[in-house]
């Protein structure tokens, strides 16, 4: 655990959108990592953000950054040898239960980028991983071919330049008339999620979802990342919930908080 | 062997309390910590409008207690009184937790929330707003003004939190207790910054923030002591309790009842009913019925 | 690339000094830390009669700093004298730390000591002493006061100590700049306790103590920030320095030169040297010329 | 470490004399101990003192006290299932050179005690050990038994009731004259150390002596343990000093200081 913020060097950038890129940060103190676990990411001068792990080694992080606003554009101006302050990592992380032979993962945008960890480990644990991969163009079908080496890939595209033209809830769907699977992992847009709740209700499937709502501690102390009406925290006791959570948590899909804590509809 | 505890006309099934600001925005996450086991829960520290406190970085983890720079976020008063409202339909303990630029500001708020909640906290203790907090909490005078005013909007006990200032505190307590006070909360975080070498610049973007957790509970604990020599209304300690030692600590300096914040991060949720557990086997080893022959022992000689 | 740095009249080879009461009670140790690499030395604080202070213990570790008692032990002024001229005789740079219970005694101590001293520190600041630290150090016409007095009776530059109080720091300050202190030492270790609840007592003899080391450091950081802001002299950094990270922070946030006291325990007494060395490199990767161009960057915006 | 004070349970008594017990104490830190090392001992209402430990093995140690003063009769008191409070072991302790085949070991009144664990290390190491022992009388030639078990012992008391008739560097003295040593430790009285120097220079003998002076910090902190001329810490650069640096200390058997750092005079 990095406790406190500090710099790390990037030793490496991959590029794989306009909007999209992969930072590599070489670690110089001794961590574990669990899929779906996050980090808290700040530059001096921007905010300091919640950045998913994508890569881990031991000793280098990669975390995938899409630019979406002041601090991740921030971010994106860095080059190879300047730094990224981190601390972390935190949260829960995905679980894969002991018999489970089967999975599929379920990503968009750059929900993707925490997905692949996961399905590196299932792969480890000698678990089938079916990965349905979407995206708003082929570029940021995110480390599309490492997916690939670790089992069958369905892509969506929103612009079709690859794989199935639309929604990649739908292509699973269509999926699901073919095949079943014991339990499925997802993370991406908030619809998407929603979504996918109710794909797994109707077809009793079971799930795993990574959540986000505003961050600021990261540790579960000052509650900014609530959910209603449990009161769990997104930072601690997430950012990945089971579906016996998720169908419960009545305000996903419906409404998140600003950060003072007033409530905001999602328009969808 | 009970360990129910009474505030003056407030009684709590336990001595141990969530700290304002700690989870304590939403309904939700108010009642699931009263849930598990807390014998009363505070509120986010609430204004009259919405504010969104300052930006991230908001917190420094030192690893022997944090720096936090929250700046009292709140959805202002009228969302707070919706979220209030469901807290109570659950029967939860509630203090709600007020701040203010000015006595006018305070005693609007007062007014307007002592109908929803068990006690009010006034925060006077805020290192990381200008105006807001500190700035009244360290002059007696300002304290014993504020604290009177609220005091004759409210239908329901007043509490007042203060900041770690050990060589003012008895001064500051005495001038809570008669400006009409039911109890003081001892103590909010102790104002303390960080300087980032690479970028040389403080860290938290309010650059002062609040020191809480293991690092704070020596100075609090002082205050504690040190204002239980002069005060007739309780104390409610707090800071850097994370077990029931420490807990034990602050009721020998002479609080009734405790509050936890930052312990939460590395004991969880489970604190409060593990210290209520240890208080009580504590108790029971020493012999003792009830906390209240507990308190201000360490003062003996 | 130097380190060395002048503190208005006073220069030292370095930033890094020995804070009072560590290891500063007899010549060879004094000159021994010299030696070891500190840019000065401050000794023990000095009263007129010789003192033994509290009984043990004195001292307790909390892992993240310490609560000490010791209650200003010393020999007194004219057995001081004797090991002070033992030090100067080897060009060692010395402050001498006093303390005492009123303006005369300062007086009288500074008159006597003037003669053996590159400096003189006024401990305004201890917080285990009734009536001798604390109580001065708190109040800005006392501390005014007291500085004048002995700023008078003395041919050396004037350093006056004072306690972590950061919501008064800036007032305190400008006291003892209105004094007449050619600096001031930001901090000394701010008042605590710890109980025991075996025993359900107070572990200090004296009750309460002061804390020191890590747990200091966002605390005396912050002060050494805040009276930045509003002073001409020089600060002279203290709490919780056992980095050269840490001393640079401090110098970021305003101090010309860091005092270093708890961290000798765990960094031992090659920390003078560390400390110096890390400076360097930094001034070096930074291409800052010397420590002047560093000092108070942090308040850039 | 046991850094802070915190009471540790008695779990058994040796009552050597009326004036000096063993109180063994069950640990539930693990710690590591060297010969030589001191523990900071306290129980509420006393003071807190320096006691060297007598024995170690991993969970259980003991701790050697003569009972002298206020304090350590307060201690006398204690009963099986008390506790003492205690933080350390703090100090240097007894080192044992590579290639050492012989060693003399000297401890004179409670003195003996840390000399037992530094018998056993030696042993353990395949060192020859010859023990000297002094005491005011047979009771009080602490683990006397123990010292035997591990070589050959020589055994002086001030009554006679065991052994020479006299002071224990006599006995040393005279055995010099049969036999030599690499390397002789020693623990007692300063008036004992300081002839031991002695000693030790006209016979071209190595020395490390475990010397006493006011502790109150224990870490190296305060300043009140500290010797002429060079400034060293008793508590923190010691208690154990090798011949060349003892052959500096001006101030052994001339003055030490009190409470207030004034210098008093040892009159002997
Ligand atoms: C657990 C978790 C994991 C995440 N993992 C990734 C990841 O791997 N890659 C990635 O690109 N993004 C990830 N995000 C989202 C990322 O944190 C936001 O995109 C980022 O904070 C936006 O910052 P900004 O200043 O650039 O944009 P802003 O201009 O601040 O806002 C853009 C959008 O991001 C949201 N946002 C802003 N700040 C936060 C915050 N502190 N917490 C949550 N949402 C915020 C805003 O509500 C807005 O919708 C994750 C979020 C969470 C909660
Ligand atoms: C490194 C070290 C190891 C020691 N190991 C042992 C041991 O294993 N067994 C044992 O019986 N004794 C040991 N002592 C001595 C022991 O600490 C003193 O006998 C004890 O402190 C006396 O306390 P008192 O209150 O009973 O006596 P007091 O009435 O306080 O004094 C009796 C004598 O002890 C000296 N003394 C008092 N306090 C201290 C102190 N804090 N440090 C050093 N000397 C002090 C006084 O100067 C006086 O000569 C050791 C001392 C040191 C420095
Ligand atoms: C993240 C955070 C937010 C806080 N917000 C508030 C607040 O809104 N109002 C308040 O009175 N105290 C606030 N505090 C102070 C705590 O209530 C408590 O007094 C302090 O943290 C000391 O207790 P602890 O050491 O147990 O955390 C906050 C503390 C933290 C760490
Ligand atoms: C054991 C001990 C003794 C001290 N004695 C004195 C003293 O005599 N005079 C004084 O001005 N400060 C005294 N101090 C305070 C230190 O000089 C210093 O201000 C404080 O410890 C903070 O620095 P640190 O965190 O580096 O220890 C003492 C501190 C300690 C730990
Ligand atoms: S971000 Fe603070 S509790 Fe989750
Ligand atoms: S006892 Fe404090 S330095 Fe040795």
């Amino acid at each position: 655990m990095i406790v406190s913020q500090k710099p790390i060097e990037i030793v490496n950038i991959l590029t794989h959108s306009n909007r999209i890129k992969t930072f590599y940060l070489k670690l110089k103190d001794r961590i574990r990592v669990a899929p779906g676990q996050f980090m808290m990411v700040w530059i001096p001068d921007a905010e300091e953000i919640p950045i998913s792990i994508s890569y881990f080694n031991g000793s280098t992080m990669g975390l995938t950054i899409a630019a979406v606003g002041e601090t991740t554009r921030q971010i994106h101006k860095l080059k190879i040898h300047d730094s990224l302050y981190v601390r972390g990592p935190y949260g829960n992380g995905f679980k894969i239960p002991r018999g489970i032979n089967k999975i599929w993962i379920i990503g968009g945008g750059y929900g993707i980028a925490p997905l692949l960890l996961l399905a590196k480990k299932a792969s480890s644990m000698n678990v089938k991983v079916i990965s349905f991969l979407g995206a708003r163009n082929k570029d940021e079908l995110l480390f599309y071919d490492q997916f690939k080496l670790l089992g069958e890939v369905f892509a969506s595209t929103d612009d079709g330049s690859e794989g199935f033209h639309g929604d990649v809830t739908t292509l699973v769907e269509k999926y699901l008339s073919v095949s079943k699977t014991d339990l499925m992992y997802a993370c991406g847009p908030e619809d998407m999620i929603v979504k996918l709740i109710k794909l797994a209700c109707n077809h009793n499937l079971n799930l795993q979802a990574s959540l986000e709502r505003l961050i600021k501690c990261g540790i579960g102390l000052c509650g900014s990342c609530c959910l209603d009406p449990l009161g769990l925290r997104v930072c601690r006791d997430g950012p990945v919930f089971p579906l016996k959570i998720l169908v419960k948590l009545n305000e996903l899909g419906c409404y998140y908080r600003s950060p003072s804590g007033v409530k905001v509809k999602l328009s969808d | 062997m009970s360990i129910n505890v009474s505030l003056g006309a407030l009684s709590l099934r336990n001595p141990t309390i969530l700290a304002s600001g700690i989870l304590g925005t939403t309904a939700s996450s108010l009642i699931r910590v009263y849930k598990s086991g807390a014998g009363a829960v505070v509120s986010k520290s609430i204004s009259i409008n919405p504010n969104e406190g300052y930006k991230t970085p908001v917190l420094i983890d030192l690893g022997y207690g944090y720096i936090n720079s929250m700046g009292l976020p709140n959805p202002g008063l009228d969302e707070m009184i919706v979220e209030f409202k469901v807290v109570k339909s659950k029967k939860v303990k509630l203090f709600g937790s007020i701040f203010a630029s000015d006595i006018d500001e305070f005693k609007y708020l007062a007014s307007k929330l002592t109908d929803y909640v068990d006690a009010l906290e006034l925060n006077l203790s805020c290192p990381t707003k200008m105006g807001v907090g500190l700035e009244i909490g360290k002059i007696p005078w300002m304290v014993e003004e504020t604290t009177r005013e609220v005091y004759k909007k409210s239908k329901v006990p007043v509490i007042v939190k203060l900041p770690p200032l050990v060589t003012l505190i008895d001064e500051l307590t005495l001038a809570a207790e008669d400006g009409g006070a039911s109890a003081v909360t001892l103590t909010n975080t102790a104002k303390a910054m960080k300087i980032d070498v690479f970028s040389k610049k403080p860290i938290l973007q309010g650059v002062y923030g609040g020191l809480s957790g293991k690092a704070l509970k020596p100075l609090s604990l002082a205050c504690v002591f040190k204002a239980y020599e002069v005060l007739s209304i309780p104390i409610i300690g707090c800071g850097g309790i994370y077990s029931w030692e420490d807990a034990v600590e602050y009721i020998l300096a002479g609080a009734k009842a405790i509050q936890i914040g930052s312990a939460i991060v590395s004991e969880g949720l489970g604190i409060f009913k593990k210290i209520c557990i240890g208080i009580k086997k504590y108790l029971e080893e020493n012999n003792i019925d009830k906390i209240n022959d507990l308190v201000g022992l360490a003062h003996r000689r």
